[in-house]
């Protein structure tokens, strides 16, 4: 863990930041102040990264939220605390190990009992002033803008707006308790420590101003949207029920079918049907729900029917930790399913990649007739930050079906594998799809010459695959003698490590795409002296695959696998031991 | 009339024993759907793994040959995705209560416009006659060596516990009777049970020809839509009713429980992306 | 009466919400334990994944807390194994008739010497907030944006369909009656099952504390033996009954279904190998 | 396909052997012919093995059974038919690639519309004079003992054994039609190809007649039994459910709860429950079954509960072929459930290794508290051979299961990984098991601190297990410049192929365990100036875990999948192409 004091590892000089760290029960307001000052920041031109743990429990415990205020982009979780907002007594407990001598905490000191120096400001007795406790939380948020310099008219609006289907009278209270905030404020900027605590706000700020702010599940299931899907079908579970959840709310607006499946097997099974008819399907699950669609992958291999499945992955074996992130599904991933057959895997690295993935990922599903994996974790789902708005003019819904005639076969032996996909009731064919070994027609068969020639189509598609592959990004300079490699979701992380670490021989190799791993990967980690690895599992399943196709070894592995995202500060600490 | 689900390949060989149940229902499907005038490009059977599950494989149709125990979510997805369509689930007493019995339960809840056929031989065939679901006590099989004891799977009673829209048994000793009711089922809107008796003659040689026939009775003077009278129906074991134990015809199907097609009924593989929506949808998110 | 399950541990941090039905259910089975005079020894209580699954880990008890869903079949094999264990199988309405429904099923055909309850919120609580397979017609949730539109599924009706041998329903609001419902469920030779209206306090504001008060009443005059009359009451839904609606004491046990335990009752666990008929078993292969 | 004429090929002079082939539908007595007649040759001394190709149906379409006659041991299938016995007309069409010039057909030209030379026989009419068609094929077995020159005395009474149930009408008739076989024989006997046929009886007969004689499902089922399994769940699933049965067919006499489970689910579920107790669990399915399995293996992972898993391979991906034979779902096995967890694989080589790593399996199970994986496939379940009696006083059921005390902590964190095994109801103590990420008691947490511990617990077992490991198996010269690796069922196959090779500097090296993969590994690879990999699937599965654990590239892939084992001579031909 690393503290407060040890302010000097990150960030540079150069970046102007503040963690921002609240923590309190579940169920209490502490969602509430977030959102709040989040799309506060923003709107005041500052840029803003959230990102929060959280147990899995409705009520109770101890969750925390991170807000990371910068001037220059920070995507990315700190260790460190510079400002916390404990809400009731387990909070300093709790965090106790990030706590450092440079942490200002403010709250009230008889709700939280303090080990160390609090801030005490009687958020609750003020909000007992203007007429009910329930606004002591807010009062909180108007302080913490004001610290800020956000100008006052900024948070009275936006709570206005946020509180206005409650009633005139929430709204009204909460104004007074933005304001009660801000007349703190002036009182508390006095003490130093407060003081110094500003940012610049960046010009132009028009610029944030207008990004979105959104969390990895809505990327996902915008992605979705955008890349035509209709149909959704899944069986709720953390952290990948976010995907059902927004798609369901925009079911009706954007001609979705979005159902809750009796379980998950039922799930895959209903969006293999879904495509059969020429929609296009998806599943959202976490490991355990995908370990169940086992069957239903391979169904997808066999019948070379598409279809898009969002993993998104959570400490395991078995129920593990539900709320909390791991990247430990990776092989499962990769071997998923009985039998042979190919294949895609994303990985995206944050909100850009997920909504460009996964929209790639319906269009390539269509045109290869292959399952396609799109690999997040919870820290992607849960996390947000203002971004640019997506490009809409940059994406196209690619369609690859064809009109049937009278002696269609879905199973023609084409040169590359990839026969001519019909669709029930269009044309004048039969669609005949078969979950046994079957002739190009579709049926049944057990001759053992076609069974072979059918393996190798399938497994053709493998050469259609790499074309449309992505190639990993490179972060730093393209000379270089140390290579740290990631995939998925510690983009931001490592990115904002390495730049941190400001050695001009160390770069970064990015994957959003591990599979079939990408042909250039064995170039990169050649020109390296020495790669290490980052992952978040116990046992470096990415190196393993980087060993088995390109034949190299990693020199140093940093695994975390505690069930939290890398920090940071946390990430440099480890990488300057090691390189 | 013409039969218009053969298929054109003549010598077709079909992969069940000679005497065998399955060659009937073939037969009824394929007489069924000719009389209804339905198009095979706008049939599509969905149907699991098993002897029964092969059926599709033998005459003209859409065919989705998916795995043991899943033809009930393929099909209510497409029926979803293209209402269009006519869809029936087809498979055999181990697909449909065994390996797919959850499905099964939830698929009545649904309530998707699509008739679900379950050709009960009352054991496994394709995998050589073990106890399936339905087998009835004492039945002795290789795995069962001292005969079931496990209570038989009702799949009649559990459907009218659940409400389900159209619930009926057959028995393919009388072919003309089951054409009727497939096509009472078929017609029905909602989902529609057909439980149909089928001798295994390699496997089952408990539950014979004779055995059903002996067994069985049409029902006669049956209300189908009183339930506990269906109910009653259901649970008869001394003699075991054929028919229409019940019909609940209102029923909102899960078609039209979907909002998109409330107002409009183009299918929605129809419908293309309203990118202008989209783009307020995340210009929204700012 | 002392309570011996309750933990040594004190200040444990029970994970539920504050007025959560959940704490009442805890409260029931330690008192009904208690007053039956189970030892926590030899006890287990099999779980899946949920809120309700999470009871077991709040008192003195072995305990199996496995896969979401997966309960019966863990318990069934744990009773088989040991009879001399008494074996619970808890777990929430998603766990028991969604994620698990097949096993539901095919336990109550197998009908071991065990208790099923489910804690019955009408909701999937630890995933917060979506319809369960009991959720009522109308319950709006983020998921179910326009209200639940399938069939609520009839736990009870469909317990009795498959003639269960034993079905109860309770509700935690009166938690004496509960405590007397689950001794008898204990009690009970065979597959009992106890449905448990709970309600969750959090993502269930439709079925309330009081809207479960206004809507149950007990069986009066009811006889438990009377299959039809049972299935009658469990397909009310004006009123919803609780107390014992099913009940068919003499049926073989899964157990004693097991030839292992025919004239020997030793649990299996205790049983060597014979190395004798090994041998001969071996020889017999020339 | 290799043909009877190219003979030169295999054997090598100093085996002595005939491949004899029966072919005809299914249900029509194809198995009593190959019953009786492998029981007879080796009653009469002789060596046999049998394997069987079959369709996905009860009755119609073409199977065939080969059975080879030795005077040395030949385990392995050959393409090559020496003698055929086609029973309908399909078989001849059907085995046409296999036919060749020195193939004798013996059969009744009137039943089977030769396309080519054949030496009629009328077995039909013969039966008929008997009484009753239905004697037919075993006037054929009488004819094919008598070739072979088995003392008439063995047929006869092998004959009235097996019929003795079926009264003595039918018992009668079939001694009368064995009688009648041997007449013709001294007939066909003056033929030129007939009387070259003997194969000499080895001595001392009495070896082989001592010897048991029984397929893969059965060596497996023995091997449970003799491990102390006292319960078995499953599925019904070719080719995995002989094992069913068997234990189902023993249970009584054995105390075994043998259940066929509602789904694959179950089974997984009941059997992990089984070995919670303190029994003995297995479950046994294909890879369908095994695919939705794939959560419960997590579970077992998490629970740190033994359990062991028959996993019998066909031809996938989803239904595949049912009934046929594929080495594809090593993959599967080695990744098999979310989150990282240890695991052993064994990969028997034949009937031997079957049962006794079978018997090892529950031992190890129980031992680490993991999965033991026994990966089978088709063709193993349904070959048969005479072998050598099992040595029962070589095995041992080791009890791993302590009585607790009253503060007995399930997974109190043990220095190797491996904490005492308690169970409900022995002791003062209570087990408390948690899918959950749980604390030493087994009570659920969200300790991330503990999390990290219980991994690095979990894991540390992987040390434990290399232990016990099983090398792998080197045939041939110690000094070689070319190695042949191979795992699971073509162990024989490759045996024999090598052993007909005689290249002085070609050594075989066999795996009976793939994972973890053994020690030596590497050493034996590196020996080699060329590794050759013969597999039975796509995508040379196993050349990747070992490029993945050696980084050693295997030089050449001989790869089949098209349902069906290698044959011997049809391997050795592709062999001396690349070696
Ligand atoms: C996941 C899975 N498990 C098991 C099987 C093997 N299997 C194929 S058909 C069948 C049961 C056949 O019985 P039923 O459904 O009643 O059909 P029938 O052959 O009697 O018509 C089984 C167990 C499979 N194909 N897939
Ligand atoms: C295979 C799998 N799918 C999904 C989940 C996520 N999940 C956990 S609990 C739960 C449902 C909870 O509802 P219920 O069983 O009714 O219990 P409650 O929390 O309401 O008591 C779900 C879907 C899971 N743990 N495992
Ligand atoms: S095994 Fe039974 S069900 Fe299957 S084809 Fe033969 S008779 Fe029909
Ligand atoms: S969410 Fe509902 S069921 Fe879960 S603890 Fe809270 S009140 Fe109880
Ligand atoms: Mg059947
Ligand atoms: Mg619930």
């Amino acid at each position: 863990m690393v503290k407060s004091d040890n302010k000097k590892i990150y960030p540079d000089k150069g970046k102007q930041m503040i963690s921002l760290v609240i923590c309190g029960e579940a169920g209490r307001g502490i969602q509430t102040v977030e959102m709040l000052l989040t799309r506060i920041f923003k709107l005041g031109g500052l840029n803003v990264f959230a990102t929060k743990e959280y147990m899995s429990r409705v009520r109770g415990g101890s969750n925390s939220t991170q807000i990371i205020i910068s001037s220059k982009k920070v995507l990315a979780p700190l260790s460190r605390i510079d400002i916390l907002v404990p809400l009731d007594k387990l909070a300093l407990p709790h965090l106790k190990k990030r706590i450092g001598k440079n942490t200002i905490i403010l709250g009230e000191k008889e709700k939280i009992l303090p080990e160390g120096e609090i801030l005490d400001v009687p958020f609750t007795k003020i909000a007992e002033e203007i007429g009910n406790p329930i606004f002591a939380n807010i009062v909180a948020v108007g302080l913490i803008a004001a610290i800020f310099r956000i100008n006052q008219q900024i948070p009275l609006e936006y709570t206005r707006k946020h509180f206005l289907a409650k009633g005139e009278k929430i709204v009204q209270g909460n104004m007074i308790a933005i304001k009660k905030g801000y007349e703190l404020a002036s009182d508390l900027r006095k003490i130093e420590s407060i003081a110094q605590l500003s940012i610049p706000i960046p010009d132009p700020q028009q610029h944030i101003k207008e990004e979105i702010i959104l969390n990895g599940a809505e990327a996902v299931s915008l992605g979705a949207i955008s890349g035509g899907c209709h149909f959704i079908s899944a069986y709720p579970m953390s952290p990948s029920t976010g995907v059902l959840t927004f798609l369901s709310q925009h079911a009706e607006e954007f001609n979705i079918i979005a159902e809750q499946a009796e379980d998950e097997i039922s799930a895959i099974n209903m969006a293999l049907g879904a495509w059969y008819t020429g929609a296009r399907g998806m599943v959202t699950t976490s490991g355990g729900g995908f370990a169940l669609m086992q069957e239903g992958v391979s169904l997808a291999g066999m019948l070379e029917m598409p279809v898009v499945i969002h993993l998104a992955q959570r400490p395991g074996p078995a129920t593990g930790l539900p709320t909390r992130t791991e990247q430990g599904d990776l092989e499962l991933a990769l071997y998923s399913g009985h039998g042979e057959f190919p294949r895609i895997i994303y990985t995206p690295g944050g909100i850009q990649d997920l909504f460009y993935l996964t929209q790639r990922a319906f269009n390539l599903a269509d045109e290869y007739q292959i399952p396609v994996i799109i690999l997040t974790d919870e820290y992607l789902m849960d996390s947000y930050y203002n971004t640019a708005e997506f490009n809409l003019s940059k994406i196209k819904i690619e369609k690859y079906i064809s009109k049937t005639k009278k002696d269609y076969r879905r199973y023609q032996l084409a040169k590359n594998g990839i026969s001519e996909r019909g669709i029930p009731g269009w044309g004048e064919g039969l669609v005949l799809v078969d979950s046994d070994e079957h002739d190009e027609q579709g049926r049944i068969t057990e001759d053992l010459e076609l069974r072979t020639k059918m393996v190798d189509k399938r497994l053709k598609k493998f050469k259609e695959i790499k074309k449309g592959e992505i190639s990993p990004e490179l972060i730093g300079n393209q000379e270089y003698d140390t290579l740290i490699v990631g995939w998925g979701s510690t983009y931001h992380i490592i990115k904002e490590a390495l730049e941190s670490l400001k050695e001009d021989k160390v770069s970064f190799l990015h994957f959003k795409q591990v599979y079939p791993l990408p042909s250039k990967t064995e170039d990169y980690l050649k020109k390296a002296k020495k790669v290490i690895m980052v992952e978040n599992n116990a046992t470096s399943q990415f190196s393993k695959l980087l060993k088995l196709y390109t034949g190299i070894e990693v020199a140093h592995e940093v695994l975390k696998y505690n069930g939290l995202p890398f920090f940071v500060d946390e990430l440099i600490a480890q990488l300057e031991k090691i390189i | 009339m013409e039969n218009l689900f053969d298929l054109e390949e003549k010598n077709i060989d079909l992969a069940w024993c000679p005497g065998c149940g399955n060659f009937g229902i073939l037969q009824a499907l394929k007489r069924a759907f000719t009389e209804l005038e339905i198009k095979s490009e706008s049939l599509v059977v969905v149907s699991g793994i098993g002897q029964a599950a092969k059926t599709p494989q033998y005459f003209k149709t859409n065919m989705f040959n998916g795995l043991h125990g899943r033809a009930l979510p393929v099909a209510t997805a497409i029926k979803a995705c293209n209402p269009e369509l006519t869809v029936i689930a087809e498979g055999g007493d181990g697909d449909m209560y065994g390996e797919g019995g959850n499905h099964f339960l939830h698929a009545i809840r649904r309530n998707p416009n699509l008739t679900n056929i379950v050709h009960n031989n009352m054991v496994y065939g394709l995998t050589k006659g073990q106890a399936s679901p339905t087998s009835q006590l004492g039945f002795k099989t290789p795995v069962q060596v001292n005969g079931v004891f496990l209570e038989p799977f009702n799949p009649l009673a559990v459907a009218i516990a659940l409400n389900a829209s159209f619930v009926a048994r057959a028995f393919i000793g009388d072919l003309e009777q089951t054409i009727e009711i497939f096509k009472e089922a078929i017609k029905h809107k909602g989902y529609a049970l057909v439980d149909i008796f089928q001798p295994c003659v390699s496997f089952n040689k408990l539950n014979t020809h004779s055995w059903f026939k002996e067994k069985t009775f049409y029902l006669k003077g049956h209300d189908p839509s009183d339930r506990l009278a269906a109910f009653e129906q259901s649970i008869q074991t001394e003699k075991l009713p054929l028919g229409i134990f019940y019909k609940h015809p209102g029923k909102k199907t899960f078609e039209e429980g979907i909002k998109a097609y409330e107002v409009d009924k183009t299918p929605i593989i129809n419908r293309m992306l309203d990118r202008e929506k989209l783009r307020k949808l995340i210009k929204a998110k700012r």
